[in-house]
């Protein structure tokens, strides 16, 4: 019953005879790349430790089509240098049958050309880059869960209609890839969708910056409406403390797309009534899950074994093993019941749909899924030391997600304010 | 004949490196990273021998590096010995202009300004993120070698023994530099500048030559480096990767440029295989051994190597290049 | 028609937090002789010999050499125009043998240095090999000078400073740790080498004994100036130096 | 840039000055005596921050008062200086103070990358916040913008007071005065029987206790998370080169000369922040070579 990992059985048609069936390994070998290491550690300690769970679930299941898996862990944070080399050796010299790449945007573009020359399955589980399908055309990588750029229309549509009279907003992004690559979208999308907004400061202090007060006493100048910040980590812990011990929180609306994974981390220091994104449909009271005992039983078992709820890292990581199972399944029923080759299971993740822990994921001919996105308003409850999600909403993923063979960036620019409208959603309360 | 049987140890060594992807295929491209990194330790080697260290030589590294990326994006691909001839000649460039402000310092501030300096890089290759990408950095496209298109296979294999070359010949440009007048004049610097200045010579103008030469040698691994990796990012210029780079230079004897090689060949191994079977601890792991090695053998791998043949020792000290715990 | 000096100072003057270690020094040096200069403690020689050798900057006054203002030329440079100089404290490269102490000299003094040619083999190593001879110091060739004796490291060290094949050279105390029974050996030594090579010399000096056999001339220092100057028997037979210096020397 | 702005920029770069001195302080204090530039200096930050926050989560969690937490970062700091700097110093430092000053900053190097992994295997990868100490003091309004009382006032007296203390204690007291000796003269402080060894273990706790400090006090504004020791030393080091090594007033007032020129650049020109330590070192060593308050050392011929 703890099976989590269901995945969604897709009928296929059985091809008599076109495929040979490859022997039927002992172990399935699985390679996980994620940070153990530098300030990233906060989302792959997590993930590694969901892995675990998850896999030791599997396993108490049979395996993958009656084959037990193993898993290898490495650490992004050991440097670009050390990370290829061991992924090089883990698919060369252990021979791994996938491999699960990974936390940092930056490692997945450097890991998505090695996988085509090492011809494995490479699933990037958590990166969120919209470049790596927009840019490549490959066949060995795959992702398990939506990109930034419907991370962050979502994030604009949530903020336009709960705040339809915005008029200023400010940034304060982490100064590397991905809190400048957040911006651009953020900032193409509000502008078409509603152009007369101001941008009224745009910081990016660097990357670990320890503090924020220069910049929290600028914004307490300027009052800009809302104050989007893309930042994880310690560094969103750092920006959010202390925004509230100064009162900036009162004044003005934090929009924060990746603080789902420091809602808990925060305890009180995050007030009622600022916007929470989560990455994906990833909550640990998903709204639709209330009643998913397989859901619930896994929340809990995370808090007691790991003292914290699971956060979005865990999903993505839920997602990438649920996508495994289902591309194995859908290509041994595809080969007639028998263990298939290699190239069958790359062929299988094609159009594959899947669950991790959330809702349904579809992986597109370009190989990226598409995904839903969950954001929320904050609320302060009763039992819970921390803030928790109101007012939700769930967008669709396929509307906001850009359509195959088009850039991000061109394809924003082609959107209206009708569109702030158009965009299916559905909403939730907290406790509903 | 001692000239060439002093040649003889590093060339049989070459030669085994040479053979260990023969045996362990899956060697390859680690040890294709070994070797362009020890490029860029012998250049941190060659300002030991006046003394002086840099906690900023990742600046070459990267300044290679970039360039050769750039190189090959103009060139559409582009062609290896182009992209690394362009990569040494930036960081050369590069390292004259530096040269120029940073050779009025010995010890701690020469080190630390070469760490500004690097650091300033690194934080203009994060914030003009447009050109440089970012902290994502760059991809490489795989450049042509002398005008073939290789697929992986063949291309890393060629690499290899491309960069085994290099790496030979740059021990044995070195080894020469080294000897010369100016090399000489370079382990001058460390143990008596004055008495240097009083025999005519301009110990800044030395040390300058000493800078770019060793730039040069950095520049060419860096731009190895993002060859053989397909990627650069500006963690090629951070300032533990310089402290890595001195690093390396101790663990292999900073007095011998073998080690270099050695050094570099023993890191990347231990690191590699520390971040696979103690992913939590490799870096304490690469703590212990650099504290072991200093306390008890301050010479390096290399010390160690010739302790074991009293012989070639002792007749190597002399007319090369060792240091020396100071007096 | 009077000789031109070799080196003339002109009112040069420095002083040190107070201290005047030179007020004013008015002197010529003239080629091919031997100057002493004696004085007590803190008189200022060596200090005279740092500013005539570029190491300390005048605050005022003037230096000339072979007739051109060589004042606050860096010692690099006045190395280049024939202006070398001995060390009190031997100043040698510890790390290299005593051979290539002297090519290192060789090589400077030629200026000509290619990055690939072993040092073992410029064309200067005869010269300087000669230059070892001529202070009876070819037999330690091959030492590390870090191991060689306090008078040995002297002879080397004034060795480097005639490998650049000077016009002019400073001794500072020549003899001083040297062993008093194997001082005159030492000057002997010294005085042959620079007779050989034709160099003319000033030299500080302690030893009284040592300065009456191989100076040409005495000049006597005193808080910073000139006391007196004559040849040796006038020096050691004026009553002012006798007080002033001997007495505190003996 | 109106006046308002002005003096904005002015506060928030006094309220950053005073932690980055209190952290390069002790770099500077160590590099004075010893001679050794301290690279696991970074750790001693990032211990202090994680030992009271830490300690401070468990015991506030227990209702205890919260104006133990002033307390407690003055104790977790002198513990960390002793109980971490001193084995440091007696077990590692005191074997290579003859060593070559490059395998000097290897050795800090190494104990750096050991005590990076150590910390996270005592407290793990998820940020740390405690930040008891700064709410207890609440805040203030300035030329309408709210202050904590504990950024903007607190830590620049902190600050004032240890260079008030270090200057005092390195003047009037013995352990002061044989420390200014030995930094003095190292040579001329051991011929007359002074016992450098003894020194120099106290100046190292002494330094790590100023960083372990440095951390404590920062633990209340700032996530403690794994690699805060790493950016720490860079931006210390910068301080103190500018500064001229060794000199504890030239590291006041360049880290004010930091602060400010951080603060002013975030209002005037943000993009360039990170670059501000840096081109202020590089342009003062330009100028001044040996730093602003650093001695030309001349050699004795």
């Amino acid at each position: 019953m703890k099976r989590l990992l269901i995945a969604a059985a897709t009928a296929s048609l059985v091809l008599t005879g076109s495929a040979l069936a490859d022997e039927k390994p002992d172990i399935l070998k699985v390679g996980i790349t994620t940070f153990l290491s530098g300030p990233a550690s906060v989302f792959g300690e997590p993930a590694k430790a969901g892995a675990e769970m998850m896999i030791a679930d599997i396993n108490a299941d049979g395996g993958i089509g009656g084959v037990p898996v193993e898993v290898y862990f490495v650490d992004e944070g050991a440097g670009g240098e050390a990370l290829l080399a061991e992924y090089r050796r883990l698919v060369e010299d252990v021979g791994v049958d996938a491999m699960f790449a990974s936390i940092s945007s930056g490692n997945c573009t450097k890991i998505g050309p090695l996988a085509e020359d090492l011809k494995v399955l490479n699933i990037m589980w958590d990166c969120g880059t919209q470049r790596i399908f927009e840019e490549n055309d490959f066949r060995y990588s795959f992702r398990t869960q939506a990109n930034a750029t419907p991370e962050m229309l979502s994030t604009v549509l949530y903020l336009l209609k709960t705040k339809p009279d915005l008029k200023t907003i400010a940034v304060v992004n982490q100064d590397y890839a991905w809190g400048r690559d957040s911006w651009a979208i953020f900032s193409t999308a509000l502008k078409q969708l509603k152009p007369d907004v101001e941008v009224v400061a745009e910081f990016f202090p660097k990357f670990g910056a320890p503090d924020f007060s220069t910049e929290i006493s600028r914004l307490q100048a300027l009052r800009p409406d809302a104050i989007l910040s893309t930042s994880w980590g310690g560094d969103l812990d750092t920006f959010v403390r202390q925004a509230t011990q100064r009162g900036l929180t009162n004044t003005s609306t934090l929009v924060l797309p990746l603080a789902e994974s420091s809602l808990e981390r925060l305890g009180g220091a995050l007030p009622a009534g600022h916007i929470v994104g989560a990455r994906g449909d990833h909550y640990f009271l998903h709204p639709e899950k209330a009643g998913d005992a397989a859901f619930t039983s896994f929340v809990d078992d995370f808090k007691e074994r790991t003292g914290a709820y699971p956060i979005y890292p865990v999903f993505h990581m839920a997602q990438a093993l649920s996508a495994l199972e289902g591309a194995y399944k859908k290509a041994i029923s595809a080969n007639g019941g028998a263990w298939p080759g290699d190239e069958a299971v790359i062929d299988a993740m094609s159009g594959l749909t899947f669950a991790g822990l959330g809702r349904e994921v579809t992986i597109r001919d370009d190989n990226q899924g598409v995904e839903d996105q969950l954001l929320g308003t904050t609320v302060r409850v009763d039992g819970y030391d921390f803030a928790l999600l109101d007012n939700m909403m769930m967008f669709d993923g396929d509307a906001i997600t850009t359509p195959v063979g088009m850039i991000s960036a061109e394809w924003l620019e082609t959107l209206t304010p009708e569109f702030v409208d158009s965009v299916a959603f559905e909403s939730f309360s907290h406790g509903s | 004949m001692i000239q060439s049987l002093r040649l003889l140890i590093p060339a049989l060594a070459l030669v085994v490196v040479a053979l260990i992807p023969v045996f362990a295929p899956t060697t390859q491209v680690l040890l294709t990273l070994a070797l362009a990194k020890s490029l860029a330790v012998l250049g941190v080697i060659v300002l030991l021998q006046a003394g002086q260290v840099s906690f900023g030589h990742a600046l070459y590294f990267a300044v290679a590096a970039y360039t050769a990326t750039f190189v090959g994006k103009v060139m559409g691909g582009g062609e290896i010995v182009v992209t690394l001839l362009a990569g040494a000649v930036a960081a050369g460039t590069v390292s004259v202009v530096v040269g120029l402000f940073v050779t009025r310092y010995r010890h701690i501030f020469f080190g630390m300004l070469n760490l500004a300096l690097s650091m300033i890089f690194f934080s203009f290759l994060e914030k003009f993120y447009f050109v440089t990408g970012g902290s994502d950095g760059l991809s490489v496209a795989r450049p042509t070698v002398i005008g073939l298109s290789l697929e992986r296979g063949p291309f890393e294999a060629v690499l290899f023994y491309g960069s085994l070359g290099l790496v030979a010949a740059a021990l044995f440009l070195t080894d020469r530099f080294l000897h010369s007048s100016i090399g000489q004049m370079m382990r001058a610097i460390k143990t008596n500048e004055v008495r240097l200045e009083y025999l005519g010579i301009s110990a800044r103008h030395v040390l300058l030559i000493g800078y770019v030469v060793s730039a040069v040698l950095c520049g060419l691994g860096g731009a190895l480096m993002a060859t053989a990796q397909g990627i650069v990012t500006p963690e090629y210029a951070w300032w533990i990767r310089s402290g890595e780079f001195v690093f390396i230079a101790i663990l292999g004897g900073a007095g011998s440029i073998g080690g270099a090689v050695a050094g570099a060949l023993i890191y990347e191994s231990v690191r590699t295989y520390a971040a696979a079977f103690a992913a939590d601890i490799w870096q304490m792991v690469l703590g212990f051994i650099l504290l072991v090695i200093i306390l008890f053998a301050p010479k390096g791998i290399m010390g160690i190597f010739q302790g074991l043949q009293p012989r070639a020792g002792s007749s190597r000290t002399r007319g090369g290049t060792k240091v020396e715990p100071a007096e | 028609m009077t000789e031109r000096p070799l080196l003339e100072t002109r009112h040069l003057a420095i002083s040190f937090g107070g201290v005047t270690a030179a007020s004013g020094i008015n002197i010529s040096i003239y080629g091919n002789r031997r100057l002493a200069i004696i004085g007590p403690n803190g008189a200022g020689k060596t200090t005279f010999l740092n500013l005539c050798t570029g190491y300390l900057k005048p605050h005022s006054g003037q230096i000339f050499f072979d007739g051109k203002d060589v004042t606050r030329v860096e010692p690099r440079l006045l190395v280049r125009r024939g202006v070398a100089r001995a060390f009190q404290i031997p100043q040698l490269f510890t790390e290299h043998t005593v051979m290539e102490n002297m090519l290192l000299a060789g090589a400077a003094a030629s200026r000509r240095m290619s990055p690939f040619l072993p040092m073992t083999r410029i064309p200067e190593r005869k010269d300087v090999q000669h230059i070892l001879e001529m202070v009876k110091c070819e037999h330690l060739s091959d030492r590390p000078v870090a191991e060689l004796p306090e008078g040995q490291r002297k002879l080397v060290d004034i060795a480097l400073a005639l490998a650049l094949k000077p016009k002019l050279l400073f001794m500072d105390e020549p003899t001083s740790g040297v062993a008093s029974s194997e001082k005159f050996e030492v000057l002997e030594i010294i005085a042959g080498a620079l007779d050989m090579a034709g160099v003319t010399s000033v030299f500080v000096e302690h030893d009284m004994g040592i300065v009456e056999r191989f100076a040409d001339e005495v000049a006597v220092w005193n808080r910073g100036e000139v006391l007196f100057r004559g040849s040796p028997q006038d020096v050691l037979a004026h009553p002012d130096v006798m007080r002033d210096v001997i007495g505190e020397d003996a | 840039m109106n006046a308002t702005l002005f003096a904005l920029a002015l506060f928030d770069g006094i309220s950053y000055a005073a932690l980055v001195f209190l952290v390069a302080v002790g770099l500077t204090l160590i590099f004075g005596v010893l001679r050794v530039l301290n690279v696991a200096h970074g750790s001693f930050y990032a211990l202090g921050a994680y030992t009271t926050a830490s300690i401070g989560s468990a015991i506030f969690a227990a209702s205890f008062a919260p104006w133990l937490a002033f307390p407690l970062m003055l104790i977790a700091a002198i513990g960390v200086g002793i109980l971490v700097g001193g084995p440091i110093e007696k077990l590692l430092l005191s074997r290579i103070y003859e060593m070559e000053d490059v395998l000097q900053i290897l050795v800090t190097f190494a104990v750096f990358m050991i005590l990076e992994d150590a910390q996270r295997l005592i407290w793990g990868v998820q940020p740390l916040f405690e930040a008891t100490a700064l709410n207890a003091l609440g805040t203030i309004e300035v030329l309408g913008i709210t202050y904590t009382v504990y950024q903007l006032i607190f830590l620049p007296i902190v600050a004032v007071a240890v260079l008030v203390a270090l200057r005092v204690g390195l003047r009037r007291t013995l352990t002061g005065r044989l420390i200014t000796a030995v930094t003095e003269d190292r040579e001329a402080a051991t011929s007359i029987g002074i016992d450098a060894e003894k020194v120099y273990l106290i100046t190292f706790m002494v330094g790590a206790s100023l960083a372990a400090f440095g951390g404590a006090l920062a633990s209340a504004t700032t996530s403690v998370v794994p690699g805060m020791g790493a950016d720490m030393i860079v931006l210390s080091f910068a301080v103190v080169a500018t500064a001229g090594l060794g000199n504890i007033e030239g590291a006041a007032l360049t880290a004010l000369l930091i602060g400010l020129g951080r603060s002013f650049a975030v209002y005037l020109w943000p993009e360039v922040e990170v670059l501000v330590p840096y081109l202020i070192m590089l342009f003062v060593l330009l100028v001044r070579p040996q730093g602003l308050f650093g001695m030309p050392d001349a050699r004795k011929i």
